[in-house]
């Protein structure tokens, strides 16, 4: 019997540690993805340079103990930690974060395409040899020093305000050189729009980070991930707790919660709000985040060769009825009734914790009659618009988007105007939106890291046919806080950007909610994070 | 005593919100050892529910049985040894059919009391090869197995007359032809050498070349086997050359019985008669032509107003309305069941053709 | 052979100013047997019908008998073209039926009519009775006027004893023999030459049985009709007929007048047939003859070479029955039989084996 | 002379009670009288008859705008608090605030208009392949068994996708919309429509009254039109109206899985209830109620189906 | 026998034929043509031409059904624009889920519908011939994604017996041989592996159950009671045969006939069911698979799904017209 004892406590020793999210990772290799489910998976796997502090937005040390930049932010020595192993044996040092810059920067074919390495492109804009078809920007890179051993300098053409918080995004991973140089030969066949991944991110054996846990298996058929403790991990107070981690994926959000009801996960992501005091009912754990996001409704000002919009876009691209919109719509009411807790409404397009929010951009308050006045002046008594919504679909700052979606359609029949509903599966959605097929739509951003460029800059960078908006005022005043390093004087310029923005009012924000996550009552979860950065290794069984 | 005395048995069916059917009526008639006993009328007059309610085999729901039917049994095939289940009377050497509970019944059928159907086709199952349905029997009732049971089953279809029998016994019933298909039907009735069979129209569905073949099959096995026969049919002409006694069954009521050679020389029920007049014979020079009965069988009325045959028959009075007539004695065993039998000097006739069925219903009688 | 091609139209010598009605000429019917894997090929034949001839006269009744399967329904419809033909000449008061086009045959449908075995099969449950009666009328344009049609209809009916009153109402409302009745009454109402009746009573009880023979033979002499009668029982068939013909296995093996026929059946199958008939009278019971076959009707897809009853004939000779076809010939007027050894049988010469 | 009419009265009398009236009764008006006894098809009946009329006076019978969401502020969904039953909405609100009551009756309509448009076009379609197909094979000769076989071999090839697979790919083709989920629906129907009116047309075709009418000399196509179709009609009627229960429940499982009207605002009762699984623990009774709808409105066109069948069954006509 | 069996084989080819032209004839006759499904909507004409070009749109309509006919005999179906797999393989590695699943389904209906519809039959009128009637009345009418989510607030999350998702609990040491779980627990003995897979299989197979279950009590009941009349029972009745003698050999054994039918045209009902169930349980099979490819427009999925689920359930239903022939000799002779 002594025996069957041991037996048993063994596997409650092993017993895994199961987190659901909506969806499937991607790719075992970051650098190829840009969603949130595979970076959650991959957070485990793999380190960055910089890190952000557990449950804030602060950048702290990662792989890097120290930092330091040139005054015009052109140069980032980095001074690795020493003993630091990767999960195949392979050392990290300086030579390994080269040959992570270099391979990145050095990509061709498809590798190039936006919608393989985003962030690479977003981040460090073009390769060494841009591909001609793909329409790049010049790259932003321009090298990779090892100083010494364990000191590396990565020089940049020109400042940006996406550094330092670049080199702490999980998409720039720092992956063995022994499994770089196996990669090597991998293409990637396929569409530019439409990639085949490569085998190496699809099948564990590869990759190899890090981070606390590694790769064990990949099941694509019941989508799961799963991971193993890595016992050489580096650094014993960040450690991993628990011996075996798996990842889920259960899209419908209420499969969600009776699973973690019914004791078959431990935790999941993007709870509903309406789940969330009910579980806390019953004993579950549901931490909360910090607010880190923003909730916009989009005016699309140009019909990007969609005849079907043409009128529509003609009368967005009259500021009085975009006006009407924002005033037809009753955000306070969404926070109230369909925002978890703590959500609240955006007065522009960033959370209120971030340098650049301004006190003194225009107010767009709750009044039907002013907006429908303001149409009827404008001459459009009888608008009609199409509305897009996603379905299936759960974001951190967007909860319900088809509630959100209905109380939307409601305010503004309330103010006469026809609403054309369009619904999309998510993955069509985005491309369908950023196209320019919708004229009204949903969506949002949370943010990569603490600067108001990582939101302002997504949208209002340049002409975009997701907003059709043109705007000199708009682009010239985020090019100039782009280039500034100095971090006073780029605060100045956001809020400058903020008030502009709210001016022209290519879009509503609507607001910002902090997402909830939901852990079994056994468990100690990790600390949350805004950026929803949870490091798992802090998890443990009670 | 005899083997089979069936006492006043009535069938009647019930079914909510419709009105009873009285299908069989205070029927009584023995069948004696060896003996050929005919039950004779026109469809629905009750023959088949007759033979199920001897069988046991009518529906348990909705049923209502009166009356006994006895059936003598002397220890030897079958039955087995005496039995504290058996119910006394039994012991002494008889049981009745209509009270013995259903097990008793299962036990009985097939081994004292046979039965063989009309249509053989539907009556075999399509499904089972021929032999396992012969045999199947035989293991029930004689505990035979395997080659065995193989061996009796091939020697039974030989006996009655199937060619080929180990072949046929692999086969199924839609490989065979009709004389085959009721052959074989024989062959499972006769299996264990029952005391009596009951052949419902056995010769309904075959034609007269093949009905001849199977008549005579049945008298020969009637007489070597010493079974007796209870046979229903609705064909005087089988009647008259297999039967010892016959009853005619009208409305579910015995109208005539008697033995055969008295009933046919000189049939007293106009029902009997009209029978007889209306079926065009072979040997009857041509041109002479039919008499019918007027109406149809729908045209009848309750026993308990009077005689049921009275809307359809030519003889009929007022008298024949005053309560149901009885079965009497007309000489020897012929009995019958008539207010004006033929040949009793009839008085009061309505002129044919102006009858009442002529005038209730549409149908003239030509 | 050279018959058929010139006799696509016109009359028939032999048909015309005759007194026969109807004359079947070397009739033959086969159905395909198909059976395939992919499509459907044609394996084999039905033989229902093999080289038939027969004459019916005007006024009188042809009686068919024959075992269950032997073609007779299917000689019946064949004659009303229901089935197709597969070669042979149906002449028809002078007209070829058998090549008549669609549409002129339906205009012939008038003149024969047919009545059937299943009384309640043969109506439409869906229609009343007048719909019924006045159908035929209507698709001859016999039905012109309102009160003409629906004088005639109650006409037919009151032919066949039944009511006026019957008109609104529907076949299952009716007891077998008031359907028999109105079968007849339909055809009746067309006021056709001929009438097939193919087993026209065997559904029926006894008793209906009479009326309704009784009736086809009153409507006959009041009307002149010509019968095709078609049933098993020969009793029936006796009974109602001027002429009989015995079928065995798709062709005639013997044809006589009823009389003759029962007094001297020349053919094996007849006198089997006739010695199996049971007869209501205990006294003949007991004292016939019974010429017993053996075994069943052969299948008619792969019917016995030579004489098609050599394999159950008490009589057949070992050779000739089974190697020669025996033609229908005939051995005395009016009497016909298709065996090789008919007159031997009769003297007693042949004895049964 | 009176006492022999009187005979003839007292017999008359006694075998009156079986003469029955002498008007007619067609056997359709003889299964319509077993239907109207039989409790199930009454059940039945009443269940459509009461749905058909919310159906079409849904306008009359909701009290209040399905789609108004004139009482959101009542309700938050994100705190699970809803508002149950009460005086002047009677099933409580939905979670946009808008009164469930009203949505659940302007709901039967869409089920309705789905039903019976998907119905008439997979027994329309159905029927005219089948009709051909049957009256091709039942009279036709060698061409119309050639014309049959391809017909039956396409609808045989129909037959192969499961139906609410058929309608789940038609929809995704189609995109979501209303008209969607109707086609689909009935595009699935359509081979069963055919082999069954196929069937029992050649059943009918075999029988003996159609020879007749032909000895008669009716031409073929009356004698398709006019009795071999009448006659076959009988399982086709029943399958539409089990039809009609099977897309309601078909079409409510295409609005589940998103389907169907691409507008959340318009009430359906599929919708509906996909909608409410969300709110659970929070207001259960917004998904029972179009749950409950969906069920019994199925139920009702299946006992009406079924009841009609038996009524039609030639087995329990005497 | 054996030429019914080649004979039902050889008429796969026709229909399977068949339903290549129909698929074929529907993607082209797509509203728009298939450009439309594949395009954005403000697509340029000479990305149009481009598509056009590149599918050999402008190809003979014949040239192009080659091609089509010509990729699927390779097995060829195309690419899943979801995971950028082949069409062929994700049907392969998904299959066993979903086959599991229906025959546990199956297993159900079959093993609960046959007694209870023969009871009812035999008590017809009575109490449980009511329940049977009625119940399976419901179990046709209730919508399977709603039962399913019922089943699984109950059974799982309320009273915790069952799983509520997936086909394995995550984690478990399972070795994988046929992709069947229960099949490889059993074959390499890991029991626990193997329970573990029955008890994911419970509620979904429920659920899928509720329609075959309610339609084969239904069909038994019925199909017991026409048999229950047939001459042939009286028959074997009148022959004394005990009651369990003539209740397997001559009533169930001719009652299951119509049945076993049913269970061919009911692989279809489990097959579509099963896009509901799967989706409900997170299953992870064709069903769920099919229904992810809906939402996102997977027409290569799509098409090849509906291909390939057609051909299985052809096939299902071949070899029940084949065991059909076995249980019934009348049908062996055409
Ligand atoms: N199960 C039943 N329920 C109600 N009535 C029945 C039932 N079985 C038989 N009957 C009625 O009982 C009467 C006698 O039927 P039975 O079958 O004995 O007639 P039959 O003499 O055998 O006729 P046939 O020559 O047609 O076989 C008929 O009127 C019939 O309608
Ligand atoms: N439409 C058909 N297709 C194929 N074979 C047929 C068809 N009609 C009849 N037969 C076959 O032709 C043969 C003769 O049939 P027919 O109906 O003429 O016989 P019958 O003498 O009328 O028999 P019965 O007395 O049974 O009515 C039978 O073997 C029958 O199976
Ligand atoms: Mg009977
Ligand atoms: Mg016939």
């Amino acid at each position: 019997s002594e025996r069957e004892d041991g037996a048993a406590e063994e596997r409650n020793e092993s017993e895994p540690f199961i987190f659901a999210g909506a969806g499937d990772m991607r790719s075992l290799d970051p650098i190829l993805a840009s969603d949130g489910e595979t970076f959650r998976v991959a957070r485990q796997a793999y380190e960055t340079l910089l890190r952000h502090e557990p449950g804030g937005t602060e950048i702290v040390p990662g792989l890097a103990h120290d930092w330091e930049q040139s005054d015009d932010g052109t140069e980032w020595t980095f001074f690795l930690e020493e003993d630091v192993t990767f999960h195949d044996g392979e050392e990290f040092n300086a030579d390994a974060v080269c040959a992570n810059f270099e391979r990145w920067y050095n990509f061709e074919g498809i590798y190039q395409s936006q919608s393989v390495s985003y962030y690479w492109t977003t981040l460090f804009g073009g390769f060494a040899d841009n591909d001609e078809d793909l329409d790049l920007p010049d790259p932003n890179f321009a090298g990779c020093t090892p100083e010494d051993e364990h000191t590396v300098t990565i020089e940049v053409e020109e400042y940006s305000p996406d550094y330092p918080g670049a080199f702490s995004m999980i998409a720039l991973g720092m992956m063995s050189p022994a499994a770089i140089e196996e990669m090597e030969g991998e293409d990637i066949e396929g569409d530019p729009d439409d990639p085949a991944y490569p085998e190496y991110s699809q099948e564990v054996g590869t990759v190899a980070g890090t981070g606390p846990y590694e790769f064990v298996d990949w099941d694509h058929d019941a989508r799961e991930v799963e991971m193993q403790r890595f016992d050489d991990y580096w650094d014993e107070d960040r450690a991993a707790q628990i011996q075996t981690i798996i990842f889920q994926t259960i899209e419908d959000e209420n499969a969600r919660m009776q699973a973690l009801q019914s004791g078959d996960i431990h935790g999941y992501d993007l709870v509903a709000p309406a789940d969330v005091q009910n579980l806390q009912d019953e004993g579950f754990e549901v931490p909360e985040r910090g607010v880190f996001n923003i909730l916009y409704l989009a005016f699309v000002q140009d019909d990007a060769g969609f005849e079907e919009r043409e009128d529509a876009a003609e009368a967005l691209s009259d500021p009085d009825v975009r006006r009407a919109l924002a005033h037809a719509v009753d955000r306070q009411n969404i926070v109230d009734s369909l925002l978890p807790e703590g959500g609240e409404v955006a007065t522009q397009f960033m959370p209120d914790t971030l340098d650049g929010w301004s006190d003194d951009v225009p107010t767009y308050d709750h009044d039907p009659e002013l907006a429908e006045e303001l149409l009827a002046d404008a001459g459009y008594e009888d608008l009609t618009l199409d509305f897009c919504y996603p379905t299936e679909v759960t974001r951190p700052y967007m909860p319900s988007p088809q509630d959100i979606f209905e109380f939307i359609t409601h305010d503004l029949e309330e103010v006469g105007i026809e609403v054309e509903p369009d619904s999309y599966e998510w993955t069509q959605y985005i491309p369908h939106t950023e196209s320019g097929g919708c004229s009204l739509y949903l969506l949002g951003w949370t943010g990569d890291f603490n600067e108001a460029y990582n939101f302002l800059g997504t949208w209002f960078a340049d002409y975009r046919p997701a907003w059709g908006h043109d705007s000199d005022a708009i682009f010239d005043t985020l090019d100039e806080a782009a280039a500034e390093p100095n971090a006073e004087d780029r605060v100045a310029l956001y809020e400058e950007a903020n008030e502009v923005i709210m001016e022209e009012l290519p879009g509503l924000p609507i607001s910002s909610s902090p997402p909830s996550i939901a852990f079994a009552p056994d468990i100690d979860p990790p600390t949350v994070s805004p950026l929803t950065q949870e490091e798992f290794a802090e998890t443990s069984f009670e | 005593m005899p083997l089979l005395t069936v006492d006043d048995l009535s069938v009647t069916f019930t079914q909510r919100g419709e009105r009873d059917v009285h299908a069989v009526d205070g029927v009584s008639f023995t069948v004696d050892e060896g003996q050929v006993v005919g039950l004779v009328g026109e469809s629905g007059c009750g023959k088949s529910v007759t033979s199920l309610a001897l069988m046991g085999l009518l529906p348990s729901r909705g049923v209502r049985v009166g009356g006994a039917a006895h059936l003598r049994l002397n220890g030897g095939s079958g039955a087995g040894t005496p039995d504290d289940t058996i119910p006394d009377q039994e012991q002494q050497g008889s049981v009745d059919l209509l009270a013995a509970d259903a097990r008793r019944m299962r036990d009985l059928r097939g081994s004292q009391i046979a039965m063989v159907f009309q249509d053989p086709l539907s009556s075999l199952n399509p499904v089972v090869p021929l032999g396992l349905q012969v045999t199947e029997i035989l293991t029930r009732h004689q505990g035979l197995r395997g080659e065995a049971a193989r061996t009796k089953a091939a020697e039974l279809l030989e006996r009655v007359g199937i060619p080929d029998p180990r072949r046929r016994l692999r086969e199924y019933p839609h490989q065979q032809s009709g004389g085959i298909r009721q052959r074989a039907l024989i062959a499972m009735a006769v299996a264990c050498r029952p005391r009596l069979m009951i052949a419902d129209e056995p010769t309904t569905a075959l034609d007269v070349t093949i009905q001849a073949q199977i008549l005579e099959l049945l008298k020969d096995l009637v007489h070597n086997e010493g079974t007796a026969l209870l046979m229903i049919t609705h064909d005087l002409g089988v009647v008259a050359g297999l039967c010892d006694g016959i009853n005619v069954l009208y409305a579910g009521r015995v109208v005539e019985a008697g033995p055969r050679s008295a009933l046919f020389a000189a049939p007293t029920h106009p029902y009997s008669v009209g029978l007889l007049h209306s079926i065009p014979r072979l040997d009857a020079p041509r041109g002479e032509p039919l008499t019918p009965i007027r109406g149809s069988i729908n045209d009848n009325i309750a026993w308990n107003d009077g005689c049921a045959f009275a809307p359809r028959c030519d003889r009929y009075t007022e008298a024949c309305l005053e309560g149901p007539p009885e079965l009497r004695h007309r000489s020897g065993e012929h009995l019958h069941r008539c207010v004006h039998p033929v040949g009793e000097g009839h008085q009061e006739g309505p002129a044919s053709g102006a009858g009442p069925a002529a005038t209730s219903t549409m149908e003239g009688s030509g | 052979m050279s018959q058929l091609m010139s006799a696509d139209t016109g009359t028939n010598e032999a048909a015309a100013g005759g007194s026969s009605l109807l004359e079947v000429h070397d009739l033959k019917v086969h159905f395909p047997i198909r059976s395939g894997i992919l499509v459907d090929r044609t394996i084999g034949h039905v033989r229902a019908v093999d080289g038939v001839s027969l004459t019916v006269e005007r006024g009188s009744t042809y009686g068919l008998v024959g075992e269950s399967g032997c073609g007779k329904t299917t000689l019946g419809r064949a004659v009303l073209r229901l089935v197709d033909i597969t070669d042979g000449q149906v002449w028809f008061d002078g007209t070829d039926l058998a090549h008549l086009g669609s549409e002129q045959m339906r205009r012939q449908r008038r003149n024969l009519q047919m009545v059937f075995q299943d009384p309640l099969g043969s109506l439409n449950p869906r229609q009343n009775i007048q719909s019924i009666l006045t159908e035929g009328l209507q698709v001859h344009g016999l039905s012109t006027d309102r009160q003409d049609t629906r004088r005639r209809i109650v006409q037919a009916l009151d032919d066949v004893g039944m009511s006026g009153r019957a008109l609104s109402r529907y076949p299952h409302e009716f007891s077998g023999g008031q359907r028999q009745r109105i079968g007849i009454a339909r055809a009746l109402v067309l006021e056709p030459e001929l009438i097939i009746c193919d087993e026209p009573v065997s559904a029926l009880d006894v008793s209906i049985q009479a009326q309704v023979l009784n009736l086809l033979e009153e409507l006959q002499r009041e009307r002149g009709l010509t019968y095709l009668v078609i049933a098993h029982d020969l009793a029936v068939v006796r009974h109602v007929s001027d002429t009989v013909g015995v079928m065995y296995l798709g062709s005639l093996v013997e044809e006589a007048d009823s009389d003759t026929l029962y007094a001297q059946p020349r053919h094996p199958y007849t006198r089997a047939l006739m010695s199996a008939v049971p007869v209501p009278d205990p006294t003949v019971e007991d004292s016939r003859e019974r010429i017993l076959l053996h075994g069943d009707l052969p299948s008619p897809s792969n019917p016995p070479a030579g004489c098609r009853f050599h394999t159950r004939c008490p009589w057949s000779q070992p050779q000739r029955c089974a190697e020669e076809r025996p033609e229908l010939r005939t051995i005395a007027p009016g009497h016909r039989v298709a065996c090789h050894f008919a007159e031997e049988i009769a003297e007693g010469t042949l004895q049964r084996n | 002379m009176s006492k022999k009419s009187d005979r003839i009265d007292r017999l008359a009398e006694l075998t009156a009670a079986r003469a029955e009236d002498s008007e007619g009764h067609s056997v359709w008006r003889e299964s319509f009288h077993r239907l109207r006894r039989s409790p199930m098809a009454i059940v039945g009946a009443s269940v459509v008859v009461v749905f058909v009329l919310v159906a079409l006076l849904g306008d009359i019978i909701a009290p209040h705008d399905p789609i108004s969401q004139s009482w959101r502020d009542e309700v938050f969904p994100n705190r699970n608090e809803f508002v149950g039953p009460r005086p002047e909405n009677l099933l409580g609100l939905d979670n946009m605030g808008r009164d469930q009551f009203s949505r659940m009756v302007i709901g039967a309509r869409q089920s309705l208009l789905v039903g019976v448009v998907a119905t008439v076009l997979g027994l329309s379609a159905g029927a005219v392949l089948g009709g051909v197909a049957g009256a091709a094979a039942g009279l036709g000769g060698v061409w119309g068994a050639r014309l049959d076989a391809v017909i039956m071999r396409v609808v045989d090839v129909m037959l192969a996708l499961p139906t609410l697979l058929l309608a789940v790919t038609v929809a995704a083709l189609l995109g979501p919309s209303l008209v969607t989920v109707m086609i689909a629906v009935g595009v699935a129907q359509v081979p069963i429509f055919a082999r069954l009116l196929r069937g029992s047309m050649l059943a009918q075709a075999n029988r003996d009254y159609v020879l007749a009418a032909s000895a008669v000399g009716v031409r073929t196509r009356r004698i398709v039109v006019a009795h071999i179709l009448p006659n076959s009609l009988g399982p086709v009627i029943v399958q539409a109206t089990l039809v009609l229960g099977i897309a309601i429940i078909d079409a409510a499982a295409l609005s589940y899985l998103g389907l169907g009207n691409p507008d959340p605002a318009v009430p359906e009762w599929g919708t509906m209830l996909a909608d409410a699984q969300r709110f659970l623990s929070g207001a259960p009774e917004l998904a029972v109620y179009p749950a409950l709808a969906i069920i019994i409105t199925a139920l009702g066109f299946t006992l009406l189906g079924e009841a009609m069948r038996e009524s039609l069954d030639p087995k329990l006509r005497k | 026998m054996l030429r019914f069996v080649v004979r039902r084989l050889l008429q796969l080819i026709p229909t399977l034929f068949g339903l290549s032209v129909l698929l074929f004839a529907w993607i082209r006759l797509l509203p728009g043509g298939p450009e439309v499904a594949l395009l954005p909507e403000n697509a340029t004409e000479e990305q149009r031409q481009a598509l056009r070009q590149s599918m050999g749109l402008d190809d003979p309509i014949l040239v192009q059904y080659g091609r089509f006919l010509g990729d699927i005999a390779q097995g060829d179906l195309g690419v899943s624009t979801q995971t950028n797999r082949p069409v062929l393989d994700e049907f392969l590695t998904k299959f066993p889920a979903t086959a599991e699943l229906a025959i546990t389904a199956m297993i159900i209906a079959v093993a609960v519908g046959i007694p209870l519809g023969y009871f009812a039959a035999r008590r017809r009128g009575g109490l449980l011939d009511m329940a049977a009637v009625t119940g399976s009345l419901v179990g046709i009418c209730t919508p399977v994604f709603f039962l399913a989510f019922v089943l699984k607030v109950v059974f799982s999350e309320q009273l915790g017996i069952f799983p509520s998702l997936s086909r394995q609990t995550p984690g478990i040491d399972a070795t994988s041989i046929t992709g069947f779980h229960v099949l490889d627990g059993v074959l390499t003995g890991e029991w626990d592996a193997a329970w573990d897979a029955i008890m994911h299989l419970v509620l979904p197979g429920i659920a899928l159950a509720s329609i075959p279950l309610a339609v084969i009590t239904r069909m038994t009941r019925a199909s017991v009671l026409e048999v229950l009349d047939e001459d042939y029972v009286r028959t074997a009745n009148a022959k004394g045969l005990h009651h369990s003698t003539v209740r397997g050999r001559h009533v169930l054994r001719n009652a299951m006939l119509p049945v076993v039918t049913a269970v061919g045209y009911l692989a279809g009902a489990l097959l579509a069911g099963a896009v509901l169930t799967e989706s409900v349980f997170n299953f992870g099979g064709i069903g769920q698979f099919l229904y992810q490819a809906t939402q996102e427009r997977d027409y290569p999925v799509l098409l090849g799904f509906i291909l390939l689920i057609a051909t299985v359930y052809v096939l299902i239903n071949m070899l029940v017209d084949i065991s059909y022939g076995l249980l019934d000799p009348r049908v062996r002779v055409r």
